[in-house]
Formats: C-alpha cells, structure tokens, sequence
C-alpha cells in the first residue's frame, strides 16, 4: 500500500502499453492534491470546532474578530484551499496539452494497487486516462478551481470557513475519482462519495432543521439512484467478469443488439444517473439542495456533480448505443425534465430556485443528446453549462451576498434570495450584472454564445437520429424535437425573467438597505469574468462541420469545426460503429423539412425574439417586495408556483406509507407477532409447571399414595 | 411353611400401608408403619429359613431402627401438638402449594 | 400340629393387623397392634427364630407399644375417630393400589410355589452346636460387629434427639 | 517478522495462549485490588491482543486447510480431545475478537460503577469462550466454548445492564441455549454415525467430516445446527432477542454481543453448515429459504430500526440487517459471496461496535438515549460528531469504508447465483440511509434547544484512544482490503469445493450416499493441492484432506 502510495505521488505505476506517445504527468497528483487540501483543512476545522464548542458550552459565540486578525484556522484554508485546486488544474492542463500532441487511440491505464480482490473479482485502484475523462477533469479543476477562489469571498465572514473548505476539497477528490477511476466500481466510489459531499455541503448550516432536512433527501433520493448502479455493476460482472472499462467494452460489441441483456444494463445505470442527475422522477432533490452556500450550488450542483450521470452514460456509449430501447428512455425522459423544470422555473422568485430548476432542464437536454447518440454533443453542452451554469449561480452567490450584508446591516429578516425583494441591481453591481448577462445569452442559446452552438447541436442530433433509416421510434424522436425546442424557448423567458427581476427596474430592497448594496468585491467577480469569457468564446470548440461555412459559423471564421467531437472520437468510436451498423445515415433534413443551418437560424432567432420580448413584459410587471406582496395566485401559475405538487406527491405515496409500514413492522409484527409466540412459550411452561403443583397437597397421605401408585410401576416393571 | 409365612407379610404389609393411606390420626399411621416394619421382618426371618442366619441378624437390626424411629417419631408429634393441638396429619399442610 | 398352630398365629396377625387400622380410638388400635406382635412372635418361634420371637415381645411388645401408650395418654387423643379414616374416592383409590400390588406379589409368590433351602439346616445345626443364643450372638459380633456399633450410636443419637424435640423450650 | 515468530515457536502455542491467558487474567483481576481492576484488564487484554497479531504474519495465506494445529486427548473414552487450529475463516474472528475485547474493556471505564472486578473477569472469560470458539477444531469442545460464552453475557446483562435486564438476560439466554441444544443433538448423532460408519469414536471435525450422510439425514442435522445458529445470528425470525439484550447491556456488553458474540452464528454456518452437511447446504429449497430469510433480515429490520425512539435499539436492529448481508453472502455459495460475507462480518465488527461505544459515551453524558432528548450536538461536541458520522457511515456501506467492500462482494457473490434474490437486497442500501441519517440529524445536527445538551463535553482522550483505531481500520479496510481477502480465499474454497462437489455428486445419483463416497476417497495429505483448484467448474476432487488436523504438521 505505502509502496503504491509513493507511486501515486510520483505518478509512477505502469502505464499501459499502448499509451502512444504521451506520457501522463503526475495523473495521481491530480486526485491526491485535493485530498490534501481536505486534510490539512479537516485538521483546522477541528481544531477550530473545538474552540467555537467551548464558546458555546460557555453560552456565547466564538468571535471571528475582523479579518485582519483571523485565527489560522481561518487564514490557511484561504490558501489551502484553492491552492491545491490551482495544482491539479495545472497537472491536468499539463496532461492535456500531452495528450493533444499524442494521437491516442486506446485510453491510458495507470494501476497503483489492488483495490479489491477476491478469487473471482478484481478491480485495481487504476487511472484512466482518455479524452472523455481528461475533459472533465478540465471541467472539474478549472471551474472547480474558480468557485473555489469565489468561496474565499463568498464565505470569508462564515465561522466554519475551514470545515467548508475539507468538504470542497474531499468533493473535488471524490469527483476526480469519479471521472478518473478505471472502472465502474471506483466510478462508484465517488458517485456515492460526491453524494455524501453534497450532503454535507447541503446541510452545512447544520442548525437549521430545513438544511439538514434538504442534505438528508438528497442523499436518500440519491441513494435509490445508486442502488440502480449497484445492480447494473451486478449485470455487468456477472456477464462479462470485470467492471474495468477497457476489457468491458471491448466484449460488449459481442452483445446482441438491442438484446434483453444490454438493455436491463443501460437502463438500470440509467437509474443511477436519474437520481445522480436529478431527472425525473428523482429530480426533487436538487431544488432543496439550494439550501446549501451558493457556490457549492455552482460547484455541485451545477457545474459537476449532477452532470455525472451525463458522463455515465457517454461513458458507457457502447452499451447504450446498443440499446435502443434505454436511448429511447435517457432522451425521452431527458427532454421531458427539460420541458417539465422549464415550466416549474417560470414561476420561482427564489433566484437559486429559478437557476435550480433550469440546471434540471439543462440536464435534461444533456440526456436528450447522450440519448440521440450524440454523445460529443452531450459532453459539449456538459461543459458549456459547466461555464455558464456556475457563472449564473455565483452571480446570484454575489447578489445574494450582496442583499444579505444589506439587511444584515439594518437587522432586517427579509429574504435575501427573493426576487421580489430586488429589482435594479445593475446601478449596485455593474459586473455581476453584465457577466450574467452574458451567461443568460448563451443559455437562452443566442449565438454566438457557447450555449447556442451545444443545445442546438443537441436539438439538430435528435431530429437528425429519428430521421435515420435504422431508427426506431422516429415519431418519437420527432416529438422529442418538437418539445426541446419548446423548452428552449421556455429557457429563454424565465431566464430574462430572472435578470429583469433581479437587475432591472426600480429597486425593491428598502430605502434603508439601498445604501448597503455593493459590487462583489474582486475575489468574487473575477471568476466571474473569466467564466464570462468562457461563456461566450467556449461554443467555439465544436461548431458543427454544417454551420462552418455558413453565417453562424461566422462563414467559416470560427475555428475548431467540430473539435471537440473529434477529441472524443477514440472514446466513442466504438458506440458509432454501432449506429452506423444498425442505423445507417443519419437524416439530413428536420422532421418538417429544412437542414440543420435553417433551424439553427429559427432557433436563435426565435430565442433572441423571446429575449426581447419578455425583457418588455416583465419589465411591464408590477412587482412588489415579498412584505407587501399578497398576489393570489389562481390557475396554472398556482400549480407552476407549488412545483405541481410533486413534493407533496412523494410525501403521500411514498414517504407516509413506508413509515407508517416501518411503524407497523415494529409495533405489530415484532413486538405482538414474533414476541409473542416467543413469551407464549414461557407463559405454557410456567402454566404447565403450576398445574403440576397440585400435586403438592401438603398432607402426608397424598405423598404416601402417590409413593405407593409408585412402588406399583417398579414391581409392575420388575416382575411383569 | 416358608411360603405361608411370606404370604403372611405380603398381607400385614399390604394392610400396615392401607392404614399409612387411609389414617389421618399420625400415632395410628406410626402404628401402621411399625406393622409394615414386622411384616419385613417376618419375610426376613422366613428367609434366613432358606439362606441362613443373616436375616435373623437384619431383624435385629431392623427392631433396633424401629426403636429409635419411634422414640425421635414420637417426640416429633409431641412437638407438633404442641403447635396445632392435633396430631391430625391434615393440618399440618405447610409445604402445601 | 405346627402348621395349624401357625395359621392360628397367622389369623391373629391379619385380623390385629385390621384392628390396627380400623380401630375407633388410638388405644384400641394401639392394643390390636399388641396382639399382632405377640402372634408374630409366636410365628418367629414357629420359625426357629427363638430369640428374636423373645426379643420381639420384650422390646417391641413390651418397650415401643409401651411408649407408644404414654404419648397416646399424654395428649390424651382418641375422640375425632369420624375425621380420622379417609374415605371415598381416596380410600377406594389406594385400596386399588394396594390391591394391585398385593396380588402382584401373591402372583409371584404362586409362581415360585414353595421354597426351600440350605438356610434351615444351618440354623438348626447351629442352635444345636451353641444353643438359640449362641446361633445368633456369634454372627452378630464377629461378622456384623461394626453394624451393631453403628445402631448402637444409631440408637444414643435417637435418645438425644427425642430428648431435644420433645423437650418444651425453655 | 516471520523469522521472529519463529525463533520462538509462535506457531506452536499461540492459540492455546490465546485460549488460556484470558482465563490466567481472570484470576489476577479477581486477585487484583477493585481499583486496580480495570486498569489491569486493560493491559492484560491489550496484551493478548499483542499476541494475537502474530497471527497475522504466522498465518500461511497460500494454505487453506486448518494451520497451528495442535491436539491433546482430553476424554480418551468418548474420543473428545482438546485441538486447536486456525484458518482463514477463523484467523480474523479471532483478532476481531481479541481487538474488540480490549477496545470494550477501555470503553467501560467510567461506564461500570459497581463491582468493578468481577465484571472485567467476565469480559476477560467471554473473551476465552469466544476466541476457543473460534479456534476448536472439535466439535465437543467447540460446544463446550459455544454454551460457556453464554455464561459471562448472562451475567454482564443480568448485573450491569438496565431496568429490564433481567428479562433480557433470560431472553438471551433462553433463546440461544434452546438453539444450541438442537445442535448438541445433531453433535451426538454425528458422533454415533461416526461410530459405526467410521468404527472410531471421534468428535474431531476433520473425522466427522468424513462420515457419510444420506441427504435426508444432512436435511435433518442441518436444520438443527442451523437453528443454533441462525438465533446467534441472528437470522429474521429468531431476532426479537438481541434488540432487548443490546439495549439492557451495557456499552462494552453491546460492544461484545455485536463486535463477536453475532459472528460465532456466521462463522458456524461456514465452519460446520457447509462443509459438514453440502447436500443439504447446496440443496435449492435450503439455499432459497436461507437467502429470503437474509432478505427479510435487510429489509424488515431496516424498517423497523427507522422507526425507533431508542438510538441504541435503532442500532441493534441495524446488527440484523447488517448480518443478513452475510447471510445472503454465505448462502450464495460463491467465493465472491462467502468473502464478501466475512468482510461484512468484520466491518460490522468494528463499526458497529464504534456505534455502541459512541452511544455509550453519549449515554454517559446525558443518561438518555432517546434520540428526541438530543439536537444540535455537532456545535458542542464536534469531534464527537465527527467521529459518529464516519462510524455511521461506514455502517451504512459508503465506499471508501470497510462497510462497503463486504456488502458489495456479497450482494455481488448472489447477484451469481440468485440474481433477483440480489436485486432485493440491494434496496436495503437505500433503507441503510433511511434509518441512519434521520438519527444523525436528530442528534448531532438541527437546532441546540435544550440547555442540558449544551453542557454536553467533547470526546475526551481516552475517548480518542478507543475510537481512533476503530475509524482508521474502518477506511483502511475500505480501501485496501486485499491483504484480509487474500487470506481468506483458500479456505472459503476449500468450503465451497465441498459443496460443489456434493452437487456434482448429487447431480450424477440421486442417491444422496454418493456423495460421501466422493469424500472418502478424498486424498489425506490433498491440502497442498487446496488454493490452486479454481472453483468454476469446481473440481470434483475436494481439498477434503486439507482439513484433517493429522496433514497439517
């Protein structure tokens, strides 16, 4: 174990053969650091709780003082913290760049030691690395790393500050093994592992019985999801004797197509990625995990922890293109989440709600293109949302903050994160404002933001893979691009409505507070900035080869026509082998006519056309803070605003019943059924015990007697 | 002879342990007991007929015990009706349930 | 001659025998035990067991029936004869029993038909060559000494106890 | 290391040791001062368990038969005799045993108040019983250890324990002796079977392993050993015992019950269920039932635990649900099943007995274990919290934890064999977190509302002492489990080429006698030949041999 861990530091172990020329650099660094990080910030923490828990025992709070004199523990993680974050994005863009110079047709396996290992089932403690993974540990460093340097601003006045950082950290080394690990078990280990970050994050005001109420769901929720990975890991050993990717799926293209067999294995990882990535019917988890600081939202629950069961599946591409059952399944139940979070983010005022709810449905179209077949695609819009996602939900973090130090000052309790308490931010807090801007345009899908280029290619693929010779269900497919369109248009207006609210418009904080709304300082909005520019110039990577040419494609301008997909090639190679063996050619034209350059076209048109028009109709909106805000709402906007009910759904049919089965388990069947046969059979001894002790007369002829009847059986015995 | 005489015990035993049974007065159920006692040793001297002296000897032994039994015996009851002022064994039901 | 003789013994035996037990008053039975003794002893005598028959007059007969009368006298008992004899269902019970076991034993007496043995020419020789006392005496010191001892303790420890039981407390 | 053990004769008397130094130390803590007692306990356990980690290097990870075997006659008349040895299956019960037990003893420190000495002389006597009951290599010794362990728990419950104790002590007791007397039957007529099939009188295991048995006659011998069994367990109907027993005990009583006192139900089912009776073991309706029962362990006493006011009933309910893991493990006839058992059998070991003891300590702060009395008590005592919140999820089978390694191994090792069987109990992983994390929350997270809890002190230093290794062994074992599982391998097979070899044997006659030709001419000395047999397709030569003592040296 020592001897591996060494290897780990030095990124030694054995890399495979037929690595090509590169050379990975340090891989094992890259998961090591952050654990690091989570423990030198996990010492503080406790050293720091054990100061605030004798302040408390002592009745009072533990002072944090100004910021100048901070205690270490409050000091280091401030460097901790992203430091280790800044490595491993290094390490990783060091790998990167070697990986571009390699033509890798295999991916890179380096072993540290044996994991698990009985007669019949190994799996290592291994590393792999490919194009797949290497983008998202891009993703996950490099944005990873931004929101940590956001959270030394956004947290510096909490007094767990250090305890928030080992939880960043420990998520971080879980997410890397996630996206790093060999094979499905060590992809387990930190799919569970992120949960159990998420949990921790979630309920990290722990003293608020909601938060830790939202940590718990998420991980229960969670926990059905994971339960489905289990079984389809259980699938995939007992067929093809390995859980190791390569030797995996290697044999998979032995497997029937559209067999029995392939089909129970995609659809059962399939759960697992509904409840990571919070689709429906597992989704609810996602919107009360807003409890949590908002840049663990940006981290977690935007940029990557939910987007893992988007990598689940473009890992298993082979598998699922096998399946055209479980594709039909990932992209249906996709685009429905996409349509379904669209309509609930219509009617939200909680700011975080409203980006939670459009994470969903962004999510969503993630599984619509890895449910198409266009696993590139999928990937593509993983990371754009990665940009803008994490933009918007720190943004809100600043405003957010921004609102709560303003009614912090006047010891008011207004709610920080309504919409209806601001209104005409902008003046306050011009760089958030303009950087979320440009977020809301590229997820409203305007071009030439990011956003524009991966929905629309998404939205393109799916009518492009009904329209295919081979495919089944086309019809479906063909509603499947109806209703993503539709949502995109639904994305488009809450997202105007949101920036309207928020930043538009007179102000409705209070005269009082007005005063105290500020910019985020630089810490803050830095990050914002850089993921500002990623979010307009990120779509660049993957401008389909169709719209090069064309005006979209800034008439051949834009670089890297389809980079990315060629970047992924090696990976998904294999899954396309499928397609085009049992598909054929993909369609060129849309269900109603017209290639793939008209309707992007119509799609930005049109998202642009919602754009403007609602920024009018919101703005024309009378809103009022929430203190003086008794609209009743009727209708549809009533069921929109209660989330259809969903929540109160699961409650009845769901929760109730299994407690009050739980109760019924214990107070009838264990406590009356089981115990009591167990004390009827003392109560029959003790009965059968005072019977007999009728015989006990007390007078001395009975006992003579029964001497006498006695002596009868021995001589009867002896002499008969 | 030898016969006769142990039909002769068998009987006063049979008859010394109906009255055990049946008698509530204890002096009596000694009594009764003290004929089973003879009803031994009639059999015992019967069988020295066939075996030997020995059985005579038990005989003597057995009287000896008889006497001891009866004077401990006799002091108990005494000691009892000192209590209960009845030698009526149905009284004395301490060890009932 | 001896066998009659020995029938009349056995009458008297049986019919004291139910005296003892169906005697009204403790005295009465007390006497019918009396009567018993003496025909066994007669018995005995028929037996060839002299001694013994001497002894059992002297000490049962004379010493233990005699003891017995005393503790009858001092608690002055013997007017409760109506609660005294158990009857129904118990009495009729035990005499089944009893019944069972008495023919048990009489069925086995009629199976082995009559019995003889060695036993009676010892004894006889043995009186003639050292007189009743003798026959008896020589045995009972030299085989069967360390019995005698013992019930002579046997007996001293009774004495005690009796004592100590029937003595009122002081 | 191994050179050291050697120089002096480790192999030689390390079980014996292990067997009798407990009971030496009964003597000297009865001999000992009241104030002196525990201390002296402590150090005398710490010092078998010392001695037991010598195990580790002496132990022959290639070998899978019995190794350390030493044999004394002990009652030459009935063909009893006092033999001892160790295999994969037993090395780590016996150092999960020694371990736990000095962990236990310093848990107890300010937990027992009165007659101090007589109760650390139990805990060191209960710790003999067990460790003999897992090192006996004859069955009338081994029933000798069985019933004396339930001596020393009797009284640690009847004496210690809490308002109900007596009722739970006689529970206990009542349950588990009228289980073991069963087996005592089934010992007596093995033992008379092997009188007249074999013509020697013998309650070695390695001789009753060869008698042969009709499949009805293992039907019935199984049914009774496994009844004994299957209450120490225990197994979903014969468990309303332990929740009374864990919740009167006290903290190191619990400790012990979960951390060994359970396993000894496992640990038989492996030992003497399968390789003594595979026909039956392999038998579908056995292995059906058997399975379904560990099911209905998982998830009933899942549901039953959630709903528990008390946090260490909740708890005891979680030891079933946990052990049905091994059941369905065991019961699935793989080696990946059997494996993943054992780890399930030494996480639960350890975490659970982390659990006790923390709740032990909670319970020593506020004197109460109603989870409603807590709240917020991470803000006092964090590293309290802390600790919990990893022993609990390690409990509850997170990867990264010892938890985890088992009950995937198990669940995997069914899915093999019983796949829909598998899938079922797979939904205990959700029901896991469905009793845990609401009692983590109640006590340590929400609201600090009540004043009492505020005064609430964090873990103190002999605290730490306990609870640390307990946490580390968890994650090291979670994330290199290869050095245990090696060692257990070879010996699992060597079970299950019993079983397998029993089915073949099955398959080809009906006759259920056939089989136990197979085992007769099963070579002596065959051990060497144990490791390497691969198990699919199970070789119909079985390493029988390697469990005859007389190979070993």
């Amino acid at each position: 174990m020592t001897a591996s861990l060494t290897a780990l530091v030095q990124g030694g172990g054995q890399a495979a053969a037929e690595a090509g020329h590169f050379e990975p650099f340090l891989p094992g660094l890259v998961v090591l650091l952050p654990l690091l990080g989570f423990v030198i910030n996990g010492v503080l923490a406790l050293q720091h709780a054990r100061a605030s828990a004798d302040a408390v025992r002592g009745g009072s709070e533990l002072a944090l003082g100004d910021s100048a004199s901070r205690p270490a523990t409050h000091t280091l993680p401030t460097w901790v913290g992203p430091g280790v974050m800044l490595a491993a994005f290094l390490i990783t863009l060091v790998n990167f760049t070697r990986m571009l110079g390699a033509h890798l047709e295999e991916p890179v396996v380096v072993h540290y030691w044996t994991w698990i290992a009985t007669g019949t089932f190994t799996v290592d403690a291994a590393i792999q690395l490919d194009q797949l993974s290497m983008v998202m540990m891009m993703v996950v460093t490099g944005v990873g790393f931004l929101i940590h340097v956001f959270s030394v601003g956004y947290m510096k006045e909490d007094p767990g500050y250090p305890r928030y950082f080992a939880y960043l950290n420990l998520f971080v080394f879980f997410m890397l093994v996630l996206v790093m690990g060999s094979s499905y078990a060590l992809m387990f280990v930190g799919w569970e592992g992120v949960g159990l970050c998420s949990y921790l994050l979630i309920g990290y005001w722990f003293s608020d019985r909601e938060k830790a109420d939202a940590g718990k769901k998420a991980f229960i929720v969670n926990r059905i999801g994971d339960a489905g990975f289990l079984i389809a890991m259980f699938l995939v050993f007992s067929n093809f004797g390995s859980l190791d990717y390569v030797p995996v799926f290697h044999d998979a293209e032995g497997l029937a197509y559209a067999g029995g067999l392939v089909t129970a294995i995609t659809l059962f990882f399939f759960v697992g990625a509904i409840g990571k990535s919070a689709q429906i019917p597992l989704y609810v988890w996602l919107p009360d995990a807003m409890a949590g600081p908002t840049p663990v939202s940006a981290l977690i629950h935007a940029a990557t922890m939910v987007t893992a069961g988007v990598y689940l599946v473009a890992r298993s591409s082979v598998l699922f293109a096998l399946a055209p059952l479980s594709s039909a399944v990932v992209a249906g139940i996709g685009v429905f989440t996409a349509l379904f979070a669209a309509t609930i983010a219509l009617k939200q005022n909680d700011i975080k709600k409203v980006l939670a709810y459009s994470t969903v449905s962004q999510l969503g179209y993630m599984f619509l293109g890895v449910g198409v077949g266009a696993y590139a695609a999928g990937i593509f819009h993983l990371m754009t949302h990665a940009f803008f996602k994490a933009l918007l939900f720190m943004g809100s973090g600043a405003v957010i903050h921004s609102m709560h130090e303003a009614y912090h000052a006047t010891h008011s309790h207004e709610d920080p994160q309504d919409m209806r308490n601001m209104g005409g931010l902008k003046d306050a807090m011009p760089i958030t404002w303009a950087t979320m801007w440009v977020a809301t345009l590229a997820i409203a899908g305007i071009w030439p933001f990011a956003g524009f280029f991966s929905k629309d290619e998404i939205i393109w693929q799916t009518a492009a893979f009904g329209g295919a010779e081979g495919a089944a269900y086309s019809a479906l497919y063909s509603l499947y691009w109806v209703i993503a369109l539709a949502a995109a248009m639904l994305t488009a207006f809450y997202m105007t409505r949101m920036m309207v609210m928020t930043f538009h418009g007179t102000n409705r904080t209070g005269e009082e507070e007005k005063k105290h709304l500020h910019e985020a300082p630089a810490v803050m909005w830095v990050p914002l900035a850089v993921l500002a520019v990623l979010s307009v110039f990120g779509g660049w990577v993957n401008v389909p080869e169709a719209l090069r040419s064309a005006w979209v494609g800034g008439m051949g301008i834009l670089p890297m026509s389809e980079w990315l997909h060629h970047w992924l090639e090696p990976v998904t190679l294999a899954a396309h082998h499928v397609q085009e063996e049992h598909l054929g050619e993909l369609a060129h034209s849309a269900p109603f006519g017209g290639g793939e350059v008209l309707w992007a076209t119509i799609s930005t048109a049109a998202a642009a056309v919602v754009v403007l028009v609602s920024l009018r109709v919101v703005a024309a909106q009378r809103v009022v803070p929430v203190a003086e805000d008794e609209t009743e709402l009727r209708g549809i906007a009533k069921v929109l605003y209660n989330k259809y009910y969903v929540d109160e759904f699961y409650d009845r049919v769901v929760v109730q019943p299994v407690v009050r089965f739980s109760r019924f388990c214990w107070k009838v069947i264990d406590a009356v059924v089981i115990d009591g046969v167990v004390n009827a059979v003392g109560w029959a001894a003790k009965a059968f015990g005072w019977g007999v002790s009728m015989f006990q007369t007390g007078t001395v002829n009975t006992y003579a007697f029964i001497l006498t009847v006695g002596v009868l059986f021995i001589l009867g015995a002896t002499l008969l | 002879m030898i016969t006769e005489a142990l039909v002769l015990s068998a009987v006063l035993f049979v008859v010394g342990t109906f009255g055990v049974l049946v008698r509530r007065n204890s002096i009596i159920m000694f009594l009764c007991i003290e004929l089973q006692l003879n009803a031994v040793n009639l059999s015992l001297v019967a069988f020295s007929r066939m075996w030997g002296i020995d059985g005579q000897i038990f005989v003597f032994f057995v009287m000896t015990v008889a006497a001891a039994e009866a004077a401990v015996g006799l002091a108990i009851i005494i000691s009892i009706f000192r209590h209960y002022e009845t030698v009526n064994v149905d009284s004395f039901n301490l060890l009932k349930w | 001659m001896t066998a009659l003789l020995f029938y009349v013994f056995a009458g008297l035996a049986i019919g004291g025998a139910i005296g003892v037990v169906m005697a009204r008053s403790p005295v009465g039975s007390l006497l019918f035990m009396v009567t018993t003794l003496a025909a066994m002893a007669g018995t005995f005598v028929l037996l060839e067991a002299h001694f013994l028959a001497a002894i059992q007059i002297i000490v049962y007969a004379g010493a233990i029936m005699v003891l017995f009368l005393f503790v009858i006298m001092l608690l002055n008992l013997g007017h409760d004869y109506r609660r005294d004899l158990k009857g129904g269902a118990f009495a009729i019970l035990s005499f089944g029993v009893i019944g069972l076991i008495a023919g048990l034993v009489a069925q086995q007496l009629g199976a082995s038909g009559a019995v003889s043995g060695p036993g009676a020419a010892a004894i006889d020789a043995a009186i003639a060559e050292r007189g009743a006392l003798g026959a008896i005496a020589d045995p009972l010191y030299t085989t069967y000494v360390v019995p005698f001892e013992i019930t002579g303790i046997l007996l001293l420890v009774a004495i005690v106890g009796a004592l100590v039981l029937a003595k009122r407390e002081v | 290391m191994t050179a050291l053990l050697d120089s002096i004769g480790y192999a030689g008397w390390a079980l014996h040791a292990l067997v009798w130094l407990p009971v030496l130390g009964v003597g000297l803590v009865l001999w000992s001062a009241e104030a002196q007692a525990k201390t002296m306990a402590f150090w005398w356990s710490v010092g078998v368990f010392v001695l037991s980690l010598g195990l580790w290097w002496a132990f022959d990870p290639a070998e899978g038969g019995m190794q350390m075997q030493s044999t004394a006659p002990w009652i030459p008349a009935w063909g009893v005799n006092y033999s001892l040895g160790v295999d994969g299956i037993s090395l780590f019960m016996v150092m999960l045993t020694t371990f736990s037990t000095s962990i236990a003893i310093l848990g107890s420190f300010n937990y027992i108040k009165t007659r101090e000495r007589s109760f650390y002389a139990l805990m060191l006597l209960l710790e003999a019983a067990v460790v003999g009951v897992f090192v006996a290599t004859d069955l009338f010794l081994f029933y000798v250890f069985f019933e004396l362990t339930l001596v020393p728990m009797y009284f640690i419950v009847g004496i210690w324990g809490g308002e109900r104790r007596i009722y739970a002590a006689i529970k206990f007791f009542l349950y588990t002796a009228f289980g073991s007397l069963l087996m005592l039957v089934g010992i007596l007529y093995l033992f008379w079977k092997a009188k007249t099939m074999l013509g020697v009188a013998t309650f070695a295991y390695a001789d009753l392993l060869q008698v042969p048995l009709t499949g009805t006659e293992q039907l019935w011998l199984f049914t009774a050993f496994a009844l004994a069994f299957s209450v120490k367990v225990p197994v979903f109907p014969l468990h309303t015992w332990l929740p009374d027993a864990h919740v009167e005990a006290p903290t190191p009583g619990s400790v012990i019950l979960a951390a060994v006192l359970l396993k000894m139900g496992t640990y038989g089912f492996l030992r003497f269920l399968l390789p003594l009776f595979p026909i039956a073991a392999q038998h579908p309706t056995v292995v059906t039932t058997m399975l379904v029962l560990g099911v209905i362990g998982i998830l009933y006493t899942a549901w039953v635990a959630a709903v528990q006011p008390d946090a260490k009933k909740l708890v005891a309910y979680t030891s079933v649900a946990h052990m049905g893991f091994v059941v369905l493990g065991v019961f699935a006839l793989t080696v990946n099943g059997i494996q993943g058992g054992l780890v399930v059998m030494i996480s639960h070991g350890i975490s659970t007995g982390a659990l006790f003891l923390l709740l032990g300590m909670l319970y020593e702060r506020r004197h109460t274990r109603t989870i409603a009395d807590f709240g917020g008590i991470a803000r006092v005592a964090p590293w309290f919290a802390t600790a919990f919140v990893i022993t609990a999820l390690a409990s509850i089978g997170l990867p990264g934890t010892s938890g985890f390694v088992g009950e995937f191994l198990a669940l995997m090792g069914t899915f093999e064999t019983h796949p829909t069987i598998a899938m079922v109990a797979t939904l205990g992983v959700i029901f896991a977190a469905y009793y845990m994390l609401p009692m983590v929350q109640t006590v340590f997270f929400n609201k600090l509302d009540k004043t009492e809890n505020r005064e609430m002190a964090d873990l103190t230093s002999r605290e730490i002492v306990i609870l640390a290794p307990l946490v580390a062994l968890m994650i090291v074992i979670g994330w290199h489990p290869t050095p245990v599982l090696e060692r257990m391998e070879p010996s699992v097979r060597v079970v299950l080429e019993r079983v397998e070899a029993a089915r073949e044997a099955n398959a080809t006659t009906t006759d259920g006698a056939a089989p136990a030709l197979a085992y007769d001419d099963a070579p002596e000395g065959g051990s060497d030949s144990a490791p390497e047999v691969s198990s699919d397709p199970p070789t119909a030569d079985p390493s029988v041999g390697s469990l005859v003592p007389s190979d070993g040296q």
